[in-house]
């Protein structure tokens, strides 16, 4: 039950390092990432209650574990769309820049000549 | 007799751990990109294989120990392909970084020309 | 026989651990990219000497599809990478 | 002794890599860190028992997530140093470090007091499963007494697809996803497109085909088939479809579509959505695992593949 614990603790301390990225990191690439640190630490404390809730013979509780599986598939889910709407701001705009104030996207290198290099 | 199968396992799997070992020795001591990729594809892909042979006797079932064959191979197959690459990938960069390197004799020169064949060669099987 | 497995176990994460410190430092994306080949390798044998310690033999498949997957990274890298000249991003 | 410092060390190597993937400077190391600590929390699930929740992480944290993520950051390279310059200031960080420890604090706590006989659903689970006629507890979970959220979560799939396609500019509505890959001139993609998918889509298969006894199942065995067909994508062997193509449009939709109509017989025969008659559990689980598998694995490669970029020319 110890390693279980060491897990759950592992799991507060991503959640932490997770939000710290989502605030300091402006590249929404790695927010995207941060985001994903945060979710794998919130799964990981699931994980830590499933295998708290070992009985029947069972190694784990199934019923949090089948929904870490469900919870595993729509972050992906949800991940995939984010980086796609990222790669399409990309491409309209030449940038990723999250501030209010976005510069004219003929500023700057043109999105045409990145793509370029497909 | 299962004693004798159990030294086996011990042998082949403290073999495949020095071989893990030896990939990491060579990921730190050897130079640039191409030898650390050679140490890690070679290496490590030896130990995983002693590893799968030490474990074979020691799984129950036949179903099981096919897998564990067909893991090493998938691993043999996609490190082999996957290590080719990144070299290709890590040599056109150093091309790249270095293009006026390429025609005279020096160090750096003679290596990169010396490469050239062998890697054409290997790329129309 | 379970404790040699395990240290041994141990003893391949040890090395993976390391290989990773030095991997990703660099100095390329190439080097980077060994991490994935890194855990492809390493991290299969710990899980299966881990498996065959604890007598779970679902592992293996678990190991069957990590086996499976694992390049596919190192694909990617090679297929979409715009092959940084030096990473000037790095002192 | 060993034993638990062999436990301890996965933990503690995933805390490090997700330390490192969130304040390394660079993107693509970033990105590297974090498909390693994808790969490592398929030890950790495995350590924690959920044999099918690593697999589910194997087969998506280490074969899609990496591509997408390598792909994207390969993608952005240009725009590092803009977003650099954006950096917050030390106060910013510093305030930002001081919540995220306190958020680290507040969780400790809770994990520390977490009630000591453990609530468990396990023993309700395990009871029923003979009447099921299936032999992983994680199934009967996901198709019988959560078998909502199962449905829900193919949806959500279809609904990122859905996301994801509505990205396209009008002009290339309906067209293929993508750019067009060429074929490999040095081979060696090509050469591991054409043997790995072969076995790949064996494997995929056996491990949805156990699903129903061992860990393994449709969204697992789907997802490996994904990955094969964009291998082959990549590896410039085949195209992806126009997605105004109409077979694509059934066969995305026909998993879901079963599940649905499994459920609304349920209203009608026995007495609730989703619920299944006497003795005809297992059967009419097959019938939703069949009919999702094909369906998820075209959404998930679809997904994959990305917005149309490339007019529907035949």
């Amino acid at each position: 039950m110890n390693g279980a614990m060491l897990f759950g603790l592992v799991a507060a301390a991503l959640v932490g390092v997770g939000l710290y990225g989502l605030i300091v990191n402006p590249q929404p690439l790695r927010k995207i990432l941060a985001f994903n640190v945060i979710g794998s630490g919130v799964f990981l404390l699931f994980g830590v209650i499933a295998r708290r809730g070992a009985a029947a013979g069972l190694g784990g509780d199934p019923v949090p574990q089948a929904l870490l599986i469900t919870g595993i598939v729509v972050a992906f889910s949800a991940t995939a769309i984010a980086v796609t709407v990222l790669l399409r701001l990309f491409e309209e705009t030449g940038t990723t820049t999250l501030a209010s104030a976005v510069p004219p996207p003929a500023a700057g290198p043109g999105p045409g000549q990145d793509q370029a290099g497909e | 007799m299962s004693s004798l199968v159990d030294v086996f396992t011990y042998i082949t799997i403290a073999t495949g751990a020095f071989f893990f070992l030896a990939g990491t020795v060579g990921l730190l001591r050897f130079p640039d990109t191409l030898t650390r990729l050679h140490a890690l594809t070679k290496a490590d892909n030896l130990g995983l294989g002693l590893i799968v042979l030490g474990l074979l006797p020691q799984v129950d079932g036949v179903m099981n120990g096919l897998k564990l064959i067909a893991i090493w191979l998938l691993v043999l197959l996609s490190g082999a392909d996957a290590g080719q690459l990144i070299a290709r990938a890590a040599r056109r960069t150093m091309r790249r970084a270095a293009p006026h390197r390429e025609g005279p004799a020096g160090a750096a020169g003679s290596r990169s020309s010396a490469m050239e064949p062998t890697a054409k060669a290997g790329g129309q099987p | 026989m379970t404790d040699f497995l395990f240290a041994a176990a141990g003893f391949v994460l040890a090395m993976v651990a390391v290989g990773l410190v030095r991997v990703l430092r660099g100095p390329g994306d190439a080097d980077r990219m060994m991490a994935a080949q890194l855990l492809g390798s390493g991290g299969i044998a710990a899980l299966l000497l881990g498996g065959a310690a604890t007598g779970n033999g679902s592992v293996v498949d678990v190991s069957l599809t990590l086996a499976l997957l694992a390049a596919f990274a190192s694909i990617a890298f090679v297929k979409f990478a715009p092959f940084s000249a030096d990473d000037s991003s790095e002192s | 002794m060993i034993v638990d410092a062999v436990y301890a060390a996965p933990a503690l190597l995933i805390l490090s890599l997700g330390i490192y993937s969130t304040i390394v400077r660079d993107t693509f190391s970033a990105t590297v860190g974090f498909i390693a600590y994808g790969l490592l929390l398929t030890v950790a699930w495995v350590q924690l028992h959920g044999v099918d929740v690593a697999l589910t992480e194997a087969a998506i944290g280490g074969g899609l997530t990496g591509l997408l993520l390598v792909r994207a950051s390969a993608r952005l390279r240009p725009t590092e140093a803009l977003a650099r310059a954006e950096a917050p200031g030390g106060a910013m960080r510093l305030l930002a470090g001081l919540m995220a420890g306190g958020v680290f604090v507040v969780l400790a706590i809770a994990v520390l007091s977490l009630p000591d006989p453990a609530p468990t659903l396990a023993p309700q689970a395990a009871e029923h499963m003979a009447s099921l006629g299936v032999g992983n507890p994680i199934t009967a979970v996901l198709l019988a007494y959560r078998a909502m959220d199962t449905m829900l979560e193919a949806i959500v799939l279809l609904l990122a697809l859905i996301g994801v396609w509505s990205l396209a500019p009008d002009r290339v509505w309906g067209g293929r996803p993508g750019p067009r890959y060429n074929a490999d001139p040095e081979g060696i993609l090509a050469f591991i497109a054409r043997v790995l998918p072969p076995v790949g889509i064996i494997v995929g298969i056996y491990i949805f085909w156990i699903g129903a006894d061992h860990p393994g199942g449709k969204f697992q065995g789907a997802t490996i088939v994904a990955a094969m067909w964009l291998l082959t994508m990549m590896a410039g062997l085949a195209d992806a479809p126009p997605i105004n193509r109409r077979w694509v449009r059934i066969l995305l939709v026909a998993g879901p579509a079963v599940f649905v109509a499994v459920g609304v017989a349920g209203a009608l025969t026995a007495g609730a959505f989703l619920g299944y008659p006497e003795g005809w559990a297992k059967p009419l689980i097959l019938v939703i695992e069949f009919a999702l598998m094909p369906s998820l694995a075209l959404t998930l490669g679809l997904i994959m593949a990305g917005t149309p970029e490339r007019p529907a020319a035949p």
